[in-house]
């Protein structure tokens, strides 16, 4: 079915904070296919982390009458209030990657299903460590969302699948690179014993690589996690890091611009299936459109990616 | 200032005090006019900022807890001290009120007052190692907000508690008689009581006496410790007091929503007018302050800059607002203005030799 | 030769009985903080070997350079009575600009250091002009150019965050001295650095000035110091050692974003440094020595929650009860040498 | 070796005339036409009461502020400095009344602040072993034993002062002035000072002084210049000097020299009894009694510890052991608010550190003790009421002033003097203790204040004065102690109290058994 581009619609993209490199890779993928779509399309947000930056985004899109917000939130709830607001004036609001309240938004585009995730940030270090290994979690913060969705999924994965594979330590990064190499460099000084470490957050995941660089401990300690292609490029590239799962994240920017475009227009319902142009068809389950499989980076496909 | 008025040699006047008493003094003047000509502005030029009264008077609700945080903020800064545990104390403050609420099914009001007094208490273990262990304000609040910092992560857990009832809700974002927000009510009401307190009240005056020479209160026969230690009490209470205005304004709490209200809090008390250094200062500058730089941002966000650019506006103008008031008050370059400082602080040390 | 316009007189008699104070009390503070960090890595290290490694000191060692090299600058500000808040977007913007350049356009390093020096200097220099020439108090100042710089970072980089480093970059961070000497570059970078403002503030003219200052500003003037030309230098040397902070992360950790050096509070951390290292925020008195071994110290504190397993969220608390308890106890030591 | 001030100066150089000097601040004029000379060899006084413009002046003269009109001429030549070490390197130089300390550097290098002697070579650096070796030689060749190794803040003020003319000395400077330089000195540091002035006068230097004690300057002086507001009155030479015609010239009126008090010896009720009072280390066994309406003194040298006592007895201080007693009840570790409203009240001997609140506008100031007292509705202080209160207080004591909200720091030392003893008067208290009450006060100021002091005795007020100014004990007290070292060692009474017995008792441990 084609998408009717006739009306042109303002459409804003809040990332959870600007200047962090997987959402500028949502962003490259969204102003393309805004082009396409007859999108004005704009991309703002604070530059720390905070909710409260987020919220004064939002009420000034609202001041400017956008058609559609589109969001990863920094907390779920703490949002909600302001993006009822922005509904109750008819603005359409669709989240990605981290969700906010389910009746703050109309739709959410998970990136991948959670369990999914869990386990293949499982495989991406259980192959290549031993099954009684000791390992090592490196998360952003201690109450991000979905950090601790995949945290719990692989938990759940572990047990199932390496019952006797421990996770002895987890610290957090604060989603700062320095704060994570730190912190990654004392996971491994104060457990000798860890082999893996799986770092679910694309900080962390550097810190962690670099942690284990600068140790020596490349090839002794395997470091597994998500983070965009460009920032662990060279981990992967001398083997520290063997493979890493994340999605296509330009694509799902393209995606948001569909699904906002297609939200405007009314034209998807809570349940149902829609074709968005060469990404191809979504199934979109009780408000919820699931994104993609995990897409696994190793040493031989990461130079397809560019972002 | 008062006007420089010759002095009637060998005759003794007891004129009565003069204009410069009021709450509204020159610099509270300038800083109006600049309110009034922004808001003007702003109405004007950028489309979306006006969109009715009710819609415009809406706007505060996003920044008045700034303002009540710069209520407290200042009887610190007028005793010659500094509070950097401001947004830890809120955001502890109504994690707390949120856990009793979540966790111990205690009325959300009831949660409320806890929260309030919890930050009464986090303020006075600031007044407390100031007061008792004599460390310095700024080293003092910065270690207890690291502190307070961990505890309200702590006590929030991974998923920290939402929802509050609609009825709490309300002190964020409900109006009170028309379109007036209910946060605007209550920073008036505070605002006045604040005024009251600072500038017509005995302990106002204390206050103010202790950010001028604490040295010299104390031989006066004040109770510095009381008096520093209410103030940081005083600036708990309303720290906390932002923090629960922010959890029904969010609907939610989170262990570091408190963060972003210090530094644009001290511009906020700088900008009003108040020294740095204690004892000068008015609430009604205070006040002005929080609405320019309130609407300022607003306004810019709402014309479509960014965050970053509307920091940078605001760093800009704090510089340009002090540096012309010191140039118009003749400070400056060269030996004026090293004469002008030193009149003006810390005889301890530079003692008085121009006197 | 000096001969004094009067006549010498007979050698006086001894007025003062009491033996007067010394300056003593600077070598206590640095006798104290070697202690302390002493204690800390043989009683954490005796529970855990690995904490005494010689790995494991030296990334606590290494951990610190980062701080230390803001905290200098920040002491010799603090010593003139003033504060600066700003080294944090200053580190932060060097930190981008030379990592960004390096990254897309293979900035060699030569040229990155040539960047950090004209970048800390200028931004330092213009907070200096704002104290001195406008007497706009330090801490409004940097509060001021705080938010204008951290956003001059974010209008730079429009967000984009440094991934990796070219070698020579790394190199600087991470090698060592030669692969036979075990010394990381980075430390022989802030012990150079140290060593200079050392000197500076002890044996020149100008540092002394800075104390001078420091202690009192209308007599400083008064004897003919130039006492705006001083606090502008000072700034902008503040400015420079930010910068070159800067340069030496990005280089130690081969990533900087938006938020480096804002995020993480470098410019109270470096504030908590300098006063724990025995500077007084009052001015007057400057301890480069004691700021490099608090910043240290810190730095082991840090790591040493780790290795006694405290649950990471008190990490932040461990920091700030550290610093609540070693600047109260240097106080204390301050005024207990004074009387 | 390359240090500038090692010059000697031009010998007999350093004649210093000023010419018609006018300044004003804003729209007050504080200088109107002043001309004076100062002579190499001579030592020249300004007197006049306070805010008369004297320390203007010097100010003017030393080049810390620049002259409205007027012209200023060193040896004929017209000068003219843009800054203080401008004056320095014409061979001027001010000590302040209170010198500029830099408490955290050591003495030797306070003294080189500004020009610190370097060493040859690269790179520069800072010749500390011969600055050491300077600064000490310039205060031995002073006759003073100062370790220059220690930190400034451990010296005195008499030491700081000293330094200064060390400093000024060193500086190649020829014409030293000296502001108020006795006012915080008991008389042994005085004499002490003098004695370096004369020696510096012999020497050939030009010496300006400015001193409010009359038995001073009759003695040290050779040319005695008298300011009233702000105009040049007369100046004279030893052979003028007429005390009685000083004093009228000063104020403007007939002035006659009041004898000492004639009231005897008191004996009222006890109001304040002292027991075994210490404070180790600086003072021990501190035992006395006053009563009603007497006037009790306290004599010593500066550092004898008197402050120490003053500030013990009124809870700044806590002792180590004794007991204070307030007409009978206990007071001894209580703290000053509750002191306070017992009824003791203590005027600091720092007026600008402990006394005043600079900034604050008068009635402020006067309020700030007695804000319990004025009327108040909700904690809201009555207005009125307090504007009433500063202002009697202000016609009272007669506080040269614009209006009651001017801020204290626009008046003279001596008006602001006037303004702490009536903020602490205004609560018309049982006990007063007294710390240098006429410190830096006018003649005029100062007869007021002993007439004053005089009327609160009479009505059966209990005061304790701690004075280094000898003439004050003697005209003022009915019983003396002497304080050495921490200790009390002597008592004089009634008609023995003379400046002789007085100034003998309190240089040595035996008081006056000696
Ligand atoms: N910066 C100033 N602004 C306004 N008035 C001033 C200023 N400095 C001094 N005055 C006034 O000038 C007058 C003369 O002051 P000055 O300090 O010279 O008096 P003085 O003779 O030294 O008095 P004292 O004996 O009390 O020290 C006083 O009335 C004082 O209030
Ligand atoms: N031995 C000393 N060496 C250096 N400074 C001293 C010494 N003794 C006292 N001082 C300082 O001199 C000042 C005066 O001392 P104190 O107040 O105890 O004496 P006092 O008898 O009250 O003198 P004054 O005549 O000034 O009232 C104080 O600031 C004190 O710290
Ligand atoms: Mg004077
Ligand atoms: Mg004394």
């Amino acid at each position: 079915a084609d998408i009717d581009t006739g009306k042109r619609i303002k459409v804003a993209m809040v990332p959870k904070l600007v200047g962090l490199s997987v959402f500028k890779a949502n962003q490259q993928g969204a102003e393309t296919a805004a082009k396409s779509l007859n999108i004005d399309f704009l991309y703002t947000g604070p530059v720390t982390a905070s909710a409260q930056g987020q919220v004064d985004v939002f009420n000034s899109l609202i001041a400017r009458r956008f058609n559609v917000i589109t969001t990863t939130s920094n907390n779920p709830t703490q949002l909600a209030p302001a993006l009822k607001r922005a509904r109750k004036q008819g603005i359409k609001v669709v989240s990605y990657d981290s969700d906010v309240a389910a009746d703050a938004r109309d739709f959410f585009i998970q990136n991948t299903d959670y369990a999914e995730f869990g386990k293949a940030l499982v495989e991406s270090v259980a192959k290549y460590i031993k099954p009684d290994a000791e390992i090592a979690i490196l998360s952003s913060t201690p109450d991000a969302t979905i950090q601790n969705e995949w945290i719990n999924a692989l938990k759940t994965y572990l047990s199932a699948h390496y019952p006797n594979i421990k996770i002895v330590t987890t610290q957090y990064g604060q989603s700062s690179p320095s704060q994570s190499l730190t912190a990654g460099l004392n996971i491994l000084q104060a457990n000798p014993n860890v082999t893996a470490i799986i770092a679910p957050d694309g900080a962390a995941e550097v810190g962690a690589a670099a942690a284990v660089e600068k140790l020596g401990k490349s090839g002794k300690v395997v470091v597994g996690g998500c983070s965009d292609p460009n920032s662990i490029r060279q981990y992967v590239k001398s083997g520290t890091i063997r493979e890493t799962p994340l999605w296509d994240e330009v694509k799902e920017g393209e995606l948001v611009m569909y699904v906002a475009r297609l939200a405007a227009n009314n034209a998807i319902g809570p349940n149902s299936t829609f074709t968005a142009g060469d990404l191809g068809t979504f199934t979109a389950k009780n408000k919820v459109i699931v994104f993609s499989k995990p897409l696994v980076f190793n040493k031989d496909n990461i130079d397809q990616y560019q972002f | 200032m008062a006007d420089p008025s010759n002095p009637g040699r060998n005759e003794v006047t007891a004129r009565r005090r003069n204009a410069a008493r009021l709450p509204l003094d020159g610099w509270e003047r300038s800083l109006l006019v600049l309110l009034v000509l922004l808001v003007a502005g702003l109405c004007l030029s950028v489309d979306g900022f006006y969109p009715g009264f009710a819609g415009f008077l809406a706007l505060t609700e996003n920044f008045l807890p700034f303002g009540l945080v710069a209520l407290g903020l200042t009887t610190v800064i007028l005793t010659g001290g500094i509070d950097l545990s401001v947004g830890a104390t809120a955001g502890l403050s109504a994690i707390v009120m949120a856990e009793l609420w979540s966790g111990l099914h205690v009325s959300i009001w009831l949660a409320a007052v806890v929260g309030l007094l919890a930050g009464g208490v986090l303020g006075a273990v600031n007044g407390l190692i100031i007061t008792r262990l004599r460390t310095e304000p700024l080293i003092a609040t910065l270690a207890t907000s690291f502190i307070y910092a961990s505890i309200a992560t702590a006590l929030a857990g991974p998923s920290p508690p939402a929802g509050f009832p609609d009825a709490f809700n309300l002190i964020g974002t409900g109006t009170l008689i028309g379109p007036i927000p209910l946060q605007l009510v209550l920073f008036s009401v505070l605002a006045l009581l604040f005024t009251l307190l600072l500038q017509y009240s005995t302990f106002g005056r204390r206050i103010v006496m202790v950010g001028y020479s604490s040295e010299a209160a104390r031989y006066s026969g004040l109770r510095i410790d009381r008096i520093v230690l209410s103030a940081y009490v005083i600036s708990g209470v309303m720290s906390a007091f932002a923090g629960i205005v922010l959890a029904a304004y969010y609907s939610a709490v989170r262990p570091d929503m408190g963060d972003v209200l210090l530094l644009s809090t001290i511009t906020i008390v700088v900008l009003g007018g108040v020294s740095i250094f204690g004892g000068e200062g008015t609430i009604a500058g205070v006040v002005i302050a929080v609405l320019l730089l309130g609407f300022l941002r607003q306004g810019m966000l709402i014309a479509g800059y960014s965050d970053m650019v509307t920091t940078m506006l605001t760093g800009a103008i704090l510089l340009g607002a002090i540096a012309i008031k010191n140039i118009l008050s003749g400070r400056g370059t060269g030996l004026a203005a090293l004469l002008t400082r030193i009149r003006g602080r810390r005889p301890a040390t530079t003692g008085s030799a121009a006197e | 030769m000096t001969t004094l316009p009067l006549p010498a007189a007979g050698v006086p008699e001894r007025e003062m009985s009491a033996a007067a104070p010394r300056r003593s009390r600077r070598e206590v503070r640095e006798i104290t903080l070697i202690v302390a960090t002493a204690l800390t890595i043989v009683t954490v290290g005796l529970f855990n070997h690995g904490f005494m490694s010689t790995q494991n000191l030296r990334f606590m060692l290494l951990n610190s350079v980062v701080l230390s090299l803001v905290a200098l600058g920040q002491t010799l500000v603090i010593a003139t009575r003033g504060i600066d808040l700003s080294v944090a977007p200053v580190m932060g913007l060097t930190a981008v600009v030379t990592g960004l350049l390096a990254q897309s356009s293979g900035l060699p390093l030569v040229g990155a250091v040539g960047i950090a020096i004209v970048l800390g200097l200028l931004l330092g220099t213009l907070n200096g002009l704002l104290v001195a020439r406008l007497a706009i108090p330090p801490i409004i100042t940097t509060l001021g150019t705080y938010s204008l710089y951290s956003g001059l970072v974010f209008v730079y980089s429009n967000g984009t965050q440094v991934d990796s480093v070219p070698r020579a970059y790394a190199t600087l961070g991470n090698g060592f001295v030669a692969p036979f000497i075990p010394v990381p570059i980075a430390v022989v970078v802030l012990a150079v650095a140290l060593l200079l403002v050392w000197f500076m503030l002890n044996h020149t003219r100008f540092g002394r000035a800075i104390l001078a200052v420091g202690n009192n500003d209308a007599a400083a003037y008064n004897a003919g110091i130039g006492v705006t030309g001083v606090k502008v230098r000072v700034y902008a040397l503040s400015g420079l050692l930010a910068a070159i902070a800067g340069l030496m992360f990005v280089c130690y950790t081969g990533s900087a974003t938006v938020t480096t050096g804002t995020g993480d509070h470098v410019e109270l951390q470096s504030i908590a440094v300098a006063l724990i290292g025995g500077t007084a925020i009052a001015g007057g008195r400057g301890n480069v020595v004691g700021t490099v071994l608090g910043s240290l110290f810190l730095s082991v504190i840090l790591t040493a929650l780790v290795f006694i397993h405290v649950p990471p969220i008190w990490y932040s608390a461990g920091e700030g009860l550290m610093i609540l308890v070693t600047v109260t106890a240097g106080m204390r030591q301050n005024r207990g040498g004074a009387n | 070796m390359s240090y500038a001030a090692a010059e000697t100066a031009p010998v007999a150089a350093g004649h210093y005339q000023a010419t018609e000097v006018t300044k004003t601040f804003g729209s007050v004029s504080v200088l109107r036409g002043v001309s004076l000379t100062l002579r190499p060899g001579r030592i020249h006084t300004m007197m006049g009461e306070n805010g008369a413009g004297k320390s203007t002046l010097f100010k003017i003269l030393s080049g810390l502020l620049r002259p409205t009109t007027g012209e200023l001429r060193l040896d004929g030549a017209p000068v003219a400095f843009s800054a203080p070490h401008d004056a320095h390197q014409r061979g001027i130089y001010l000590v302040p009344q209170e010198p500029a300390l830099m408490p955290e550097l050591t003495v030797a290098e306070t003294m080189f602040v500004g020009q610190l002697p370097t060493r040859a070579g690269f790179p520069r650096r800072v010749d500390w072993p011969g600055l050491r070796r300077q600064a000490q030689q310039a205060l031995s060749s002073l006759g003073l034993a100062i370790d220059v190794g220690q930190l400034a803040r451990h010296l005195s003020i008499a030491q700081q002062q000293q330094v200064e003319c060390a400093k000024a000395l060193l500086r190649g400077c020829r014409i030293i002035l000296f502001d108020e330089p006795t006012s915080p000195l008991t008389s042994h540091e005085v004499e002490r000072l003098f004695g370096i002035m004369r020696r510096l006068r012999d020497d050939g230097c030009t010496l300006g002084f400015i001193s409010h004690r009359m038995d001073e300057v009759l003695d040290i002086s050779d040319d005695i210049s008298v300011l009233r507001d702000g105009a040049l009155v007369d100046t004279v030479d030893r052979s003028g000097f007429d005390r009685v015609r000083l004093l009228s010239q000063m104020v403007g009126r007939e002035m006659r020299v009041i004898p000492r008090r004639t009231a005897s010896f008191s004996t009222g009720r006890p109001m304040l009894q002292v027991e075994g009072l210490a404070h180790a280390p600086r003072f021990h066994d501190v035992g006395f009694t006053l009563h009603e309406g007497e006037v009790l003194g306290l004599a010593g040298l500066v550092g004898a510890g008197r402050t120490e006592i003053a500030e013990t007895i009124f809870g700044i201080r806590t002792p180590d052991a004794g007991h204070v007693r307030l007409g009978g009840d206990e007071i001894t570790g209580l703290a000053p608010h509750a002191i306070i409203r017992r009824g003791l009240v203590y005027v600091p001997e720092d007026r600008a550190r402990h006394g005043a609140i600079l900034p604050m506008t008068i009635t402020e100031n006067i309020t700030s003790g007695l804000l319990d007292r004025l009327r108040q509705r909700f904690g809201l202080i009555d207005r009125n009421d307090e504007d009433r209160t500063g202002a009697a207080i202000v016609t009272q004591y007669r506080v040269r002033c614009a209006g009651i909200d001017q801020p204290l720091r626009q008046l003279s030392g001596g008006n602001q003097q006037k303004v702490v003893f009536g903020k602490w008067m205004g609560l018309q208290p049982r006990v007063a203790i007294l710390d240098e009450p006429t410190r830096g006060v006018d003649v005029g100021a100062k007869d007021e204040i002993y007439e004053l002091i005089e009327e609160l005795a009479k009505a059966g007020l209990a005061i304790l004065v701690i004075s280094s100014e000898m003439e004050e004990l003697v005209r003022l007290c009915d019983r003396v102690l002497s304080i050495y070292e921490g200790r009390i060692v002597a008592e004089i009474e009634g008609a023995d109290i003379t400046p002789a017995r007085v100034g003998q008792s309190y240089l040595s441990r035996d008081g006056l058994a000696a």
